[in-house]
């Protein structure tokens, strides 16, 4: 047993945006036990008041530049929700694939990047390059194929132009669809490939459990990504319209900033929540893969969330696929470039919901007669899970005090990333102090 | 002359498409405009178009051309590069082929610049007579709103069908390698022809003879006012000299690729009214003022180039007044004001 | 491929020769082992791949032994930084010689009165040379030349030589003389140079080269010497990208006609392109 | 053109989106000739390493606080180059949006009226660009930044010499890629006043120009006022189109 161990990490790498790890302990007492979340506010509520309906996604984009894409489309949502847009059935096809798009980009950095040094004891993915070059030219290549959808659906990898309040400015062409369809399936045998070193090197993965609720959108129809109502594993069934009674940002006495919880202290967004909710919705494919990494419902390992995201991506290769085909068996209906969806400006307030690769995003807004935005209030994931990460580091420091110090720092940092969390995403600071 | 069912035209446009070995390119909608691009389909085609944004000049002298291409192990080497791609233009309006007509003198003047002329050889024009007129359009004004020559082929709306004259013999191989049908044309369809040429109206124009128009810029070089007036609100973009069909400077540059291995220069079209253009190293601007670059390229369309090619280097496109964001690159409504002594 | 006038000839550099901090002298051979055959004035574009090219004039005379040619450079922007940083041995690429030259046969039998300005003592130096290898093709030569500083003098030992012939006269100044710079020459701008010489009003010639501002006050000064401006002769530095008179950089105008400086320059006769708003 | 040096270069973000670090991540297989040409010493998002000794600093995100002073402070100390990358450090980006507003109104709309704030999320009451800080030496913008350009840049700095980054406006790239202009769709369009280099990346995918590279050095920016007027906006919106990326650099250029 570690009598004395002093862990200060400061800006944690290997993940987006700025956090700390801080823990202390002195002859085996936990003095210090924290999660420091120490990005620079940037205020983006404040920054769309006065701003017009066409500029909103534009701004808010610029909330994350991973998960640019999610951003835009939980912002188009609200903003089409506030005046009462609808968009069609194809443009609504399209976004979702903009989003599986995005969310496979995302995965795949994360997974291949990211995460991976850690599983193979490395500090980053640079050396891979010259010991492991065929895998890591593999996730390049996935990476590639999902950043190459993503600009044809959006118009560019970051920050998307193509979508906007109604539909598209500009849309692919059939051509460009059936070539997309064609890529992403060859891409099977790649994602196989890195299924099988994941499970290869799955040992390395801690095995930790913390029993905590699960919230994500779900939807009758689907594995609910771009639309749906809320869904808690405690709860169950919500509006989305009545998403503060989930997120329930609250402010506790040892911090000044704030917390989420719904039915317990902590919950979690993401991939795996996502999963364990959803799970009989996943594409046969992604199924398989679940079960070849281990992976069931409900399971409350906060690391397998880098697995779940393995077989998301697997999901959104298959499903971006049947869309691709739902698309071109309709007959893809031609638009002119430069398009501009008829939009009628009114007053009102509304709330768009989207599950982004790190899980549940709201954004609301509410304009006024001319369009004018008055009021946004965004709800981002990493904000919702960092009381779940600080849970999890308090019951997870006692089980492995046994362990050295380099141990149980990496141990600690690796449970961090396995949130893949996007810190400079966060609107609303939390700023979590326990000290036992 | 001959005569062609509009049928027929779209048969021999997809003749074209599908069997000829050179790429096939003519006037498609974009967004609300028009722009020349590659075909697909004779339906894509829409010869009754007013007029494009950017002139037929791209395929000639594209808007980034590789002139060298740069290898290196040890030693640099370096290779010439000039991608000629066979092209058939289809729906070319006159004064789009009267600006190549000068584009050519230009670039076969000694010494010749291979990468344009090569371009310009392997490339069939078939021209199409205005069915409509833009707006800003004052083709009618500068002798430009029909040409005996610099097409292979030269097509005419007649409604239903179309009047077909024959420039060159390569425009009469291309219609007899198609086989489609052509009849003779008739007295009736001569009278027609001449009859939708008359039609034929400008919105705009200018109030003297082109002629006219060295003279009259080479007496107010010195009028600076008039320039600065009307320069004032000049973003210094360049937009009109990049629309234009006879503008043609360019800009030169090197690129490399990370590898520090491969590289190209490359020429990309440049605009003497960007900030920038005259400048040399050391800071010395020599049209530092907006109004110099802007008084400059009035001088280049009615006298400069006139005094090296005799050419009156504006034909009446109205692509730099339609396209000027601010509205104050109008050549016709500029020579017009100098002419009658306004500001 | 067929033969584009944008491709390069290679080129070798025999020797370095650092002649200021910022002015560097190159002797060049194309590697084909032809001469330039260059008349003096013309200029080369040198090319560096993966940075462009500038346009360079020839500084040596054709008259000078052997097949190279010599460029002194400045290093001010990319590629005659690169230069600058290339070694002896190294390659580069040559086009041309293009541009008009001096019009060293007009000049034949005339006085000549050569005045440069700083960098301008560059192109002048090919013509001068030529003039002193064929020394009894003119009549008298006088030579002015100026600088900012006594640092920034080029061709200091060549100079030297031009010092001690008594066929030619020579006369030097610098504009200012920073403290403790061992200086015995004339200080002051160039046109403090001109009121003292004389000049044989029907038979000279005068040669100018030298930055933008002081071919102002040089003209005003020649002016006042009722030198005829016919008899003006001078070079123009101007923007140019393809020395082959089509990218229209070069472009100079005056409301009666207009020039491509890379064509018909950089040398001009002063009475063509006087009263030009934008040659001078 | 022969590589004189392989620099170190270290990878730093203020308050941003890491969105232009995304776009080296994006370069997939590049990065492994990227790696030829630089020897990456310290990268956080990507790397666990980290070392201070570094010839070439890359920065993105803006500086909004005192403690992003302090490392802008210590990166100019170790770097011989330092370059801003991105919108929100080379001109502030949307974050100075908030510039021309109370703020102390914007801390109530994001934090409510009774928060407190702890410490670390005291900002100053202007988001600032890396070079209203520290002096830097190159700038690579947009939002995010061009792969292609920022591969110049490096390539640039490698072989030693001065990267091409246009000063002229997008209109110039968008008239290349024959666009419709925004003008003639009834939009508006900051492209006659932004520096190009995006190859007008936006407006090719079928909206405008937003501004994100920011000012060129000589913009009419008169004549662009009153022609967003004649198009149509009210004297307020035409300076709401100037603030959302120019926020800073108009002030600053006030001030000069
Ligand atoms: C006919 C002629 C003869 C010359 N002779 C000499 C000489 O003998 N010795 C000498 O040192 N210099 C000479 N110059 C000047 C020399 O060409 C420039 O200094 C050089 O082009 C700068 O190139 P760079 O790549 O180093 O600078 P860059 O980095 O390209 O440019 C720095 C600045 O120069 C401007 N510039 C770019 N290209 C050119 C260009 N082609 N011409 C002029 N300015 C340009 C740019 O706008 C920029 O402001 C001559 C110029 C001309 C036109
Ligand atoms: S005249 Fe018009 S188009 Fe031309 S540079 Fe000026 S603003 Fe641009
Ligand atoms: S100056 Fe304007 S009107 Fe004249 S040819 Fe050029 S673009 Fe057309
Ligand atoms: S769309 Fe914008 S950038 Fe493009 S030409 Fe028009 S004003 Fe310029």
């Amino acid at each position: 047993m570690n009598k004395d161990i002093d862990i200060n990490v400061e800006y944690l790498t290997r993940v987006e945006g700025h956090g700390n790890i801080v823990v202390n302990t002195s002859n085996g007492n936990i003095e210090t036990c924290e999660w420091q979340v120490v990005e620079a506010p940037r205020y983006f509520e404040s920054l769309v008041v006065g701003r017009n309906w066409k500029e909103l996604h534009h701004i808010t984009s610029r909330i994350c530049g991973i998960c640019s894409i999610g951003h835009t489309l939980a912002s188009l949502k609200a903003t089409e929700d506030a005046m009462g847009i609808k968009i069609s059935k194809q443009d609504e096809l399209l976004r979702k694939l903009a989003l599986h798009g995005e969310n496979m980009q995302s995965h795949v950095l994360h997974v291949g990047y990211l995460v991976l040094p850690d599983l193979m004891s490395v500090g980053s993915v640079i050396p891979l390059a010259s010991s492991h070059p065929e895998e890591v030219k593999t996730v390049i290549r996935l990476h590639r194929l999902a950043n190459e959808m993503s600009k044809m659906m959006a118009g560019r990898t970051t920050h998307p132009q193509r979508l906007i309040p109604g539909g598209f400015s500009k849309i692919p062409t059939v051509e460009e669809l059936e070539d997309l369809k064609k890529r992403l399936a060859a891409s099977v045998e790649d994602l196989n490939t890195v299924a099988d070193l994941l499970a290869q090197l799955a040992p390395g993965i801690p095995d930790f459990t913390r029993e905590t609720e699960f919230i994500s959108l779900k939807s009758d129809d689907e594995y609910a990504l771009y639309d749906g109502y809320d869904f808690s594993s405690d709860t169950g069934k919500s509006d989305v319209h009545d998403y503060l009674d989930i997120t329930n940002e609250y402010e506790v006495p040892q911090s000044t900033a704030k917390y989420t919880k719904n039915n317990r202290e902590s919950y979690m967004v993401g991939a795996l929540a996502r999963l364990n909710n959803n799970y009989e919705q996943l594409t046969p494919l992604a199924k398989k893969v679940s079960e070849k990494l281990g992976l069931k419902p409900m399971n409350f390992n906060p690391y397998m969330n880098s697995v779940a995201q393995v077989v998301e991506i697997v999901h959104s290769v298959e499903d971006s696929i049947a869309i691709i085909d739902e698309l071109l068996d309709k007959g893809l209906k031609p638009q002119k470039n430069f398009h501009r969806p008829d939009v009628k400006v009114k007053a009102g307030t509304g709330v768009g919901a989207v599950e982004v690769p790190r899980g549940i995003l709201f954004h609301e807004y509410t304009y006024d007669d001319n369009g004018v935005c008055t009021k946004a209030n965004c709800i981002i994931p990493t904000n919702q899970n960092h009381a779940n990460i600080q849970l999890d580091m308090e019951k997870l420091v006692p089980e492995i005090l046994d362990k050295t110090e380099k141990e149980i720092e990496l141990t600690l940092e690796m449970l961090v990333r396995a949130y893949d969390p996007c810190i400079s995403c966060s609107t609303h600071y939390v700023d979590v102090k326990f000290v036992e | 002359m001959k005569i062609i069912k509009k049928d027929d035209l779209d048969s021999f446009v997809d003749y074209l498409i599908g069997s000829d070995p050179r790429e096939v390119v003519g006037v498609k909608e974009r967004g609300s405009k028009y722009a020349f691009d590659k075909l697909k389909s004779s339906k894509e085609l829409r010869l009754d178009y007013d007029v494009t944004i950017l002139p037929p000049k791209k395929y000639l002298l594209p808007q980034r051309e590789t002139l060298l291409k740069f290898k290196s192990n040890d030693k640099i080497k370096t290779e010439p590069v000039n991608e000629v791609n066979g092209r058939i233009i289809v729906g070319v309006h006159p004064y789009d082929l009267i600006a190549i007509e000068q584009m050519d003198r230009i670039f076969s003047e000694e010494p010749e610049d291979p990468n344009y002329l090569k371009k310009r050889e392997a490339t069939v024009l078939i021209g199409v007579n205005m069915k409509n007129t833009s707006e800003r359009c004052f083709a009618g004004s500068m002798k430009t709103a029909f040409t005996q020559d610099g097409y292979d082929l030269m097509l005419t709306d007649l409604g239903g069908k179309y009047a077909v004259e024959i420039g060159t013999e390569k425009g009469k191989e291309l219609l007899k390698k198609s086989g489609v049908a052509l009849a003779d044309a008739g007295e009736e369809d001569k009278k027609m022809i001449e009859e939708k040429k008359r039609s034929l109206t400008f919105e705009s124009k200018i109030n003297f003879e082109p002629s006219d128009l060295p003279e009259l810029m080479k007496s107010n070089y010195d009028n600076d006012k008039f320039w600065e007036e009307n320069a004032d609100n000049c973003y210094s973009c360049g937009t009109c000299n990049l629309v234009c069909p006879t503008c043609y400077c360019f800009d030169v540059k090197d690129l490399m690729e990370v590898t520090l291995k491969e590289g190209s220069r490359i020429r990309q079209w440049d605009g003497c009214l960007l900030e920038h253009f005259a400048e040399v190293a050391g800071g010395e601007n020599f049209r530092e003022e907006r109004a110099q670059r802007y008084r400059h390229r009035y001088m280049r369309k009615g006298l400069y180039l006139h005094n090296r090619f005799e050419d009156i280097a504006c034909v009446g496109c109205g692509r730099c007044s339609s396209q000027c964001v601010p509205d104050i690159a109008d050549p016709a409504e500029i020579f017009n004001k100098l002419k009658e002594g306004k500001i | 491929m067929n033969k584009t006038p944008y491709l390069p000839e290679d080129a070798t550099i025999l020797k370095i020769t650092p002649m200021t901090e910022r002015e560097t002298l190159f002797e060049i051979e194309l590697e084909n082992g032809n001469t330039l055959g260059h008349q003096p004035g013309q200029f080369v574009e040198v090319s560096v791949p993966g940075v462009g090219e500038a346009p360079i004039s020839i500084s040596s005379s054709p008259t000078k032994d052997g097949n190279s040619f010599e460029l002194c450079v400045r290093a001010v922007g990319n590629v005659t930084n690169i230069l600058h940083g290339l070694k002896e041995g190294d390659n580069i690429g040559i086009r041309g010689p293009y541009g008009t030259g001096f019009p060293v046969d007009e000049l034949k039998g005339k006085d000549v009165l050569f005045i440069a300005g700083g960098l301008g003592i560059a192109p002048l130096r090919s013509f001068i040379n030529y003039a002193l290898d064929k020394r009894d093709e003119f009549a008298n030569v006088k030579i002015l030349y100026g600088c900012r500083e006594p640092c920034e003098l080029l061709y200091e030992e060549e100079i030297d030589g031009w010092k001690e012939r008594d066929d030619i006269e020579y006369l030097e100044t610098v504009d200012r003389c920073p403290e403790g710079v061992c200086w015995e020459g004339n200080i002051g701008v160039i046109t403090t140079l001109i009121p003292g010489i004389d000049i044989d009003l029907e038979n000279t010639y005068a040669v100018i080269c030298g930055p933008p501002i002081m071919y102002k006050f040089v003209l005003m000064e020649l002016d006042k010497k009722n030198i005829p401006d016919e008899r003006i002769i001078l070079s123009l530095e101007r923007h140019m990208k393809c020395g082959l008179g089509k990218c229209g950089h070069c472009q100079i105008n005056g409301s009666n006609a207009e020039y491509y400086v890379c064509q018909d320059g950089p040398v001009f006769n002063y009475a063509d392109i006087k009263g030009f708003e934008e040659a001078l | 053109m022969k590589q004189k040096i392989k620099p170190k270069v270290a990878f730093f973000d203020l308050a941003g989106c890491e969105g232009d670090q995304l776009q080296i991540a994006n370069l997939e297989e590049k990065i492994l000739d990227l790696l030829n040409l630089v020897e990456v010493v310290s990268f956080r998002e990507v790397m666990k390493e980290h070392s201070d000794d570094y010839d070439i600093a890359f920065i993105e995100g803006s500086a909004t606080n005192d403690h992003a002073e302090e490392r802008l402070k210590e990166i100019r100390k170790n770097a011989d180059i330092v370059v801003a990358i991105g919108a929100c450090a080379t001109i502030g980006g949307v974050n100075s949006i908030r510039n021309k507003q109370n703020h102390e109104e914007v801390g109530e709309r994001v934090y409510g009226d009774n928060a407190e704030l702890s410490e670390l999320y005291i900002s100053w009451e202007k988001a600032k660009p890396v070079d209203a800080v520290i002096k830097v030496d190159y700038k690579i913008h947009g939002c995010p930044i061009d792969r292609d350009e920022f591969l110049h840049v490096v390539e640039s700095l490698v072989v030693g010499r001065v990267p091409n980054i246009p000063d002229y406006p997008v209109c110039v790239e968008c008239k290349l890629n024959e666009n419709v202009c925004a003008f003639e769709r009834e939009e508006f369009c900051v492209g006659p006043v932004t520096r190009a280099g995006c190859d007008a990346c936006c407006v090719n995918e079928g909206t405008r120009c937003w501004g994100c590279r920011g000012l060129i050095d000589n913009p009419n920016e008169e004549a662009h006022m009153e022609v967003l007027e004649e198009y149509g906006l009210t004297p307020e919106d035409v300076m709401k189109e100037f603030d959302l990326y120019f926020t800073w650099q108009k002030e600053a250029r006030e001030n000069e």
